[in-house]
C-alpha cells in the first residue's frame, strides 16, 4: 500500500479551558479517496480537522503530510496549509470580504503568487463551484448554499491536494445539498483528495469510498464504505443505526427480489432498483 | 491602561467617580431618550458592548513586536457617538474587573474617566476637526484612534502623578516617570490601534 | 475565561451574592484601614487570599494566573513610585519606599478582595445584585446583554481567526493587522444585524420596554448575609487593630 | 369542520429594501394539529411565521387567530403573541441573559404575571424541554441543542396554544434531534398546536399530520400527510421528491410482502415491519 497523503497517529489534545480536544486519535486518508468522518457534536471532529493543516498542534502523538512529520515552523505551516485546504462549518465566519471576487483572492494572495496567477486562479476556483456567474456579487447577498460554495472556492484558489471540509451539508436545503454534492463529484473526479465530517450515516453510505467514526476524542473505527454492515456494533456504541437500506436490501436479497446487483447505497437506488427489475 | 484595584486612594479613588459620574448620567439620559425614539437601540447598545469589550481583547502585533490589546474607545466613538459611549465603557470596564481582573472596582471612577470620557470624547472632536480641516477619511480615522488611544493614556498618567506626587520633583517628576515608563508600551499601541482603525474603516466602506 | 469557570465552580456559588458582596465590601474596606501598616497590609490580603483558596475552595494555581497580570502591574507602578528623578540620576528615596508599601500593600488587600468576590460569584449573580442596588435600567440591560452577547462574539472571533490562518492570513505582521481588520469589520456589521435579530426575538416573547428577569433565589439569603457582614466586620476590626 | 387556529388569507408582504416577502399566501392551521412547512431556504417560510404572531403584519390579505381578525393595536399584539409562541432558528440571536433560568422567566415577566407564577412556569418549561438538571449552567457552556431547548423553553413558559418552531432539527446531530423530537411528541400528546419549518420531506412524512408545501412565498399545497403520495407532482414543482419509503412500500404491497398494515412512514419502520412479518 502507498503512503498515506495524511496521518494522524495517537494525537492528544487538550485546550487551554481544559476541555479535552482528542484522546489518542489515529486517522489515516489515502491520496484520491473520498472520507466520511462521523460523528456527534462535540466528539472532536472540528479539532481533529484543525490539526489536519496545522492550526493545532498535537500535545503528543504525531501528525504526517506526504509520509513526512508535519514541520510547525513558519514555512512548513505555509506550505501544509496550502496543501491541505480547510472549509469551516460556517460561511459567515469565513467570509470576510466584500464581494465574492475578493474573499476568494484571500488565499492566493497571502501564497504570495503574482496577480495575474491569482486572478486565473480565482476565476477557476469560481468556476469549479459554479459561481462564475455570482462572482462580482457582495458576499453579504448570496443565499447560504452559495455562500458555502465561495467558502470552498476561497480554499481551491489554493489548489490544495487534500479538501477537509466541516459538516458541508448542514443548514443546505434538498437542491442546494445536491449542487454541492455535484461540486464535490467533479473535484474528486480531477483527483482531489476529501475528507468531510458529517452526522448523516446515510450520506456517508451513499458517497464516501470510507467511513471514520469518532467518538470521544478518538477516531473509534475505519473502514470501506462497502463494509458497513459489518460494523454495526461498532456504530450502535456512539448511538447510530445502519442505514435502513442495507436491512432492506439484505431483506429483499433473501426473498430473491434483487438480482446480481452491486451493494445499494441509498433507499432510493433501491426503489430505482427494484423498479428497473419489476419491468 | 487601567489602573488597577485598590491603587488610588481613596479620596482620588471617590473624587474621580465622582468626576465621571456626570457624563455617564448625561449618557444614560442620552441613550434613554434614544432608546424612546427607537426602542431597538436598547439592544444595540448591548451588542455594542460586548462588541467593544471582544474588540478590546483582541491580540495587535505592536510595532516593537510585543502584544498588547486596543482599547476600542476611537472606533466605538465614531460608530455610536460619545455619549452613548459613556455608559457603554462604564460597564466594558466593569466587565474587566469583573470577568479579567483588569481594572478594579475602586478605580472603576479613574478609569472610566480616561477611558470612557476622556478617549471618547478625544476621538469624536479629532476626528470632526481633521474632517473640518479637509483631512482623507483614512487620516481623520487615524488621528482620532491613535490620538485618543495617547490621550487616555495621558491622563491616566495624570491620574497617577496627582495621586502620587514625587517626594523629590513633585507632581511633574511624578508624571513623567508615570508616562515615561508606560509609554514603552503605549506609543506603539497608539500606532497599530490607529492603522486597525483605519483597516476596519476602510473594510466597512467597502460593504 | 478563567474568573468564569472558578465562579461557576466553586463550593460558595450558591451562596446569596448579596452576602459575598458584603464581604468583599469588607475586605476592600479593611485593606484601606490597614495600609498605613505594610504588615498589616499584608495580612489583610492574605487572609482574603486564604478565605477564598481555603473557603470557596478555588485553586491555587488559577488564582495567581488570575492575579498575574494586576501583579504586574503592581510592580512596574510601585518600582515608579519608589525611585525619584534626582537631578540627572535615579535613585531611591526613604519616602518614596514607604508610599510604594504603602501603595503595594493597599493594593494587594483590595485586588484579593475583588478576587474573592469575582472568583466565587457569576457574573449573572452580580448583576442580579446591582439590580437590587437600583442601577439605572439601562445600565442593567446593556450588562445582561453583553454578557451574553460577548460569548457569542468570542467564539466568532476564535473561528473567524482560524479560518484566516488556514489560509495563511496571519503569516506575517502587515497580513496579521490585514486580516484582523477585516475581521473586526465584519464584525461590526454583526453588532446591527444581531441587535435587530434580539430586537425582533424580544417582540416576539412580549417585551416593550426593559428587560427583566426573576432573579435566581437563596434559600439562606438572609443567614448567609448574616454571617458575612459579622466577618466583614471582624475583619476591618481586625485591620483597624493591627494597623 | 371547526374553526381553525391560525388562518392566513391571500397575505402580500414586501420587506423594506424591496426583497418580497410573501405574495399571496394562503394557510390554516387547526387546533391539536402537527404541522410541517416545506420550502428552499428563500422560499419565505420564515416570514410566514413572522406574521403569525405580529411581527410583520400584512400590506395586503387578513390574519385570523381562533377565528377574529389579529387585532395590531398593542393590547391586541400582546393577546396574540402570548399565545403564538415564536422559536428562531438560531440560538444565539433569542437568548437574552446568560442565565437559563432568567432567559426562561423573560416571556412570562413581560406577560405581567406575579412572581410566584412566573418561577412556577420557568420549572414546568424546564422540566417539558428536560433542561431541569441543567439550568443551573451558563448559557454559554450548553451546547448547541442544548441552547434550542432552552429557546424553547422560554416560548413554553408563556404557555401558548400555538408552538411555530423555524427549522428546529437543522444543525442538531441524530441524538439531539431525537431528543427534541421527544419533547414536541410530550408537548403535541398535552394538547399543543404545532407548525415547524423544515427542508427534510422525510421527516415531515414521518412526523406531520398535516404537510403545507411553500415556495416563491406562497403555500402551494396543503395535504395530510398520509396523502403524500398523491402529490408527487406539487412536490416535484418545488424541487423535492417523494420520499422512497412511499415507492417501496408500494412495490412491497404489490408483491404480497406487506400485509394490512396501516401506511409506513420511514424506511427504518419498512425495514422493522418486513422483519417482523418475516417471523
Amino acid at each position: 500500500m502507498s503512503v498515506p497523503l495524511l496521518q494522524l497517529e495517537d494525537v492528544h489534545y487538550r485546550y487551554p479551558d481544559g476541555s479535552a480536544g482528542l484522546a489518542g486519535c489515529s486517522l489515516s486518508v489515502s491520496r484520491g479517496s473520498r472520507n466520511a468522518l462521523i460523528g456527534a457534536n462535540g466528539s472532536g471532529k472540528t479539532t481533529l480537522f484543525q490539526h489536519c493543516n496545522g492550526l493545532l498542534r498535537p500535545a503528543t502523538g504525531r501528525v504526517h503530510y506526504a509520509g513526512t512529520p508535519v514541520d510547525y515552523g513558519r514555512a512548513g505551516l505555509r506550505a501544509l496549509r496550502s496543501k491541505v485546504g480547510l472549509v469551516f462549518q460556517n460561511p459567515d465566519r469565513q467570509l470576510f470580504s466584500a464581494s465574492v471576487r475578493e474573499d476568494v483572492s484571500f488565499g492566493p494572495l497571502n501564497l504570495g503568487l503574482s496577480d495575474a496567477t491569482v486572478a486565473a486562479r480565482v476565476e477557476a476556483a469560481l468556476q469549479a463551484v459554479g459561481m462564475d456567474d455570482l462572482a462580482h456579487k457582495p458576499v453579504q447577498n448570496l443565499s447560504f448554499g452559495q455562500k458555502k460554495r465561495v467558502c470552498i472556492a476561497g480554499v481551491l484558489a489554493m489548489e490544495p491536494e487534500l479538501l477537509v471540509l466541516d459538516e458541508p451539508m448542514a443548514g443546505l436545503d434538498q437542491a442546494m445539498q445536491e449542487e454541492l454534492l455535484a461540486v464535490l463529484d467533479g473535484l474528486h473526479r480531477r483527483g482531489m483528495t476529501i475528507l468531510l465530517a458529517t452526522h448523516d450515516i446515510h450520506f456517508a453510505y451513499r458517497w464516501a469510498d470510507r467511513i471514520h467514526l469518532m467518538a470521544a476524542g478518538r477516531c473509534c473505527a475505519s473502514f470501506d464504505a462497502p463494509a458497513l454492515a459489518g460494523h454495526e456494533a461498532e456504530l450502535a456504541a456512539i448511538g447510530l443505526r445502519l442505514p435502513s437500506v442495507i436491512g432492506l436490501e439484505r431483506q429483499l436479497r433473501q426473498r430473491g427480489l434483487l438480482r446480481g446487483a452491486p451493494p445499494i447505497h441509498s433507499c432510493s437506488a433501491l426503489l430505482a432498483q427494484l423498479q428497473q427489475e419489476d419491468c | 491602561m487601567h489602573i488597577m484595584e485598590g491603587f488610588l486612594p481613596i479620596e482620588h479613588a471617590v473624587g474621580w467617580s465622582v468626576a465621571a459620574a456626570p457624563f455617564v448620567a448625561w449618557g444614560i439620559r442620552s441613550v434613554n431618550r434614544r432608546i424612546r425614539e427607537n426602542p431597538e437601540q436598547r439592544m444595540l447598545l448591548g451588542v455594542a458592548a460586548a462588541f467593544t469589550f471582544v474588540l478590546s481583547a483582541l491580540k495587535l502585533p505592536s510595532v516593537t513586536g510585543s502584544c498588547s490589546h486596543p482599547t476600542g474607545t476611537g472606533l466605538g466613538a465614531v460608530l455610536f457617538g460619545p455619549a452613548a459611549m459613556a455608559p457603554i465603557g462604564a460597564v466594558v470596564l466593569l466587565f474587566q474587573a469583573l470577568l479579567l481582573a483588569h481594572g478594579g472596582l475602586t478605580t472603576l471612577g479613574a478609569n472610566i474617566f480616561s477611558m470612557a470620557v476622556v478617549g471618547p470624547f478625544a476621538a469624536y472632536g479629532i476626528f470632526a476637526l481633521a474632517r473640518r480641516l479637509k483631512a482623507s477619511l483614512a487620516v481623520s480615522v487615524f488621528l482620532a484612534a491613535s490620538l485618543a488611544d495617547l490621550l487616555t493614556y495621558v491622563t491616566t498618567s495624570v491620574q497617577l502623578a496627582w495621586a502620587f506626587p514625587d517626594p523629590v520633583g513633585g507632581f511633574g517628576a511624578s508624571f513623567l516617570k508615570f508616562a515615561g515608563i508606560f509609554a514603552l508600551t503605549q506609543i506603539p499601541l497608539a500606532i497599530s490601534e490607529g492603522l486597525l482603525t483605519v483597516v476596519i474603516c476602510n473594510a466597512l466602506a467597502r460593504f | 475565561m478563567l474568573i468564569e469557570q472558578s465562579a461557576y465552580a466553586n463550593r460558595w456559588r450558591g451562596v446569596a451574592p448579596q452576602a459575598k458582596g458584603l464581604f468583599a465590601l469588607g475586605g476592600v474596606t479593611a485593606a484601606f484601614v490597614a495600609a498605613a501598616t505594610p504588615a498589616a497590609g499584608l495580612g489583610v490580603a492574605a487572609l482574603l487570599a486564604a478565605v477564598t483558596i481555603g473557603g470557596a475552595r478555588v485553586s491555587p494555581l488559577l488564582y495567581l494566573r488570575v492575579a498575574a497580570p494586576a501583579l504586574f502591574f503592581l510592580a512596574i507602578s510601585a518600582l515608579s513610585l519608589a525611585v525619584s528623578v534626582d537631578g540627572g540620576g535615579l535613585q531611591a528615596t526613604a519616602a518614596g519606599t514607604h508610599q510604594a508599601a504603602v501603595v503595594a500593600t493597599r493594593s494587594l488587600g483590595a485586588l484579593a478582595a475583588l478576587l474573592f468576590l469575582v472568583l466565587t460569584t457569576p457574573l449573572s449573580d452580580l448583576i442580579a445584585l446591582l439590580r437590587r442596588l437600583r442601577t439605572p435600567e439601562v445600565l442593567l440591560d446593556i450588562m445582561v446583554l453583553c454578557y451574553r452577547t460577548l460569548f457569542v462574539f468570542a467564539a466568532a472571533l476564535q473561528d473567524m481567526r482560524a479560518a484566516q490562518a488556514a489560509r495563511l492570513g496571519h503569516l506575517d505582521r502587515s497580513r496579521l493587522l490585514r486580516s484582523l481588520g477585516q475581521m473586526a469589520a465584519h464584525l461590526t456589521l454583526q453588532v446591527w444585524q444581531r441587535s435587530h435579530a434580539l430586537h425582533l426575538a424580544a417582540l416576539a416573547r412580549n417585551n416593550d420596554g426593559p428587560l427583566r428577569f426573576l432573579g435566581s433565589r437563596h434559600p439562606h439569603a438572609r443567614r448567609d448575609a448574616g454571617l458575612a457582614g459579622v466577618a466583614a466586620l471582624a475583619l476591618v476590626l481586625l485591620a483597624w487593630s493591627g494597623r
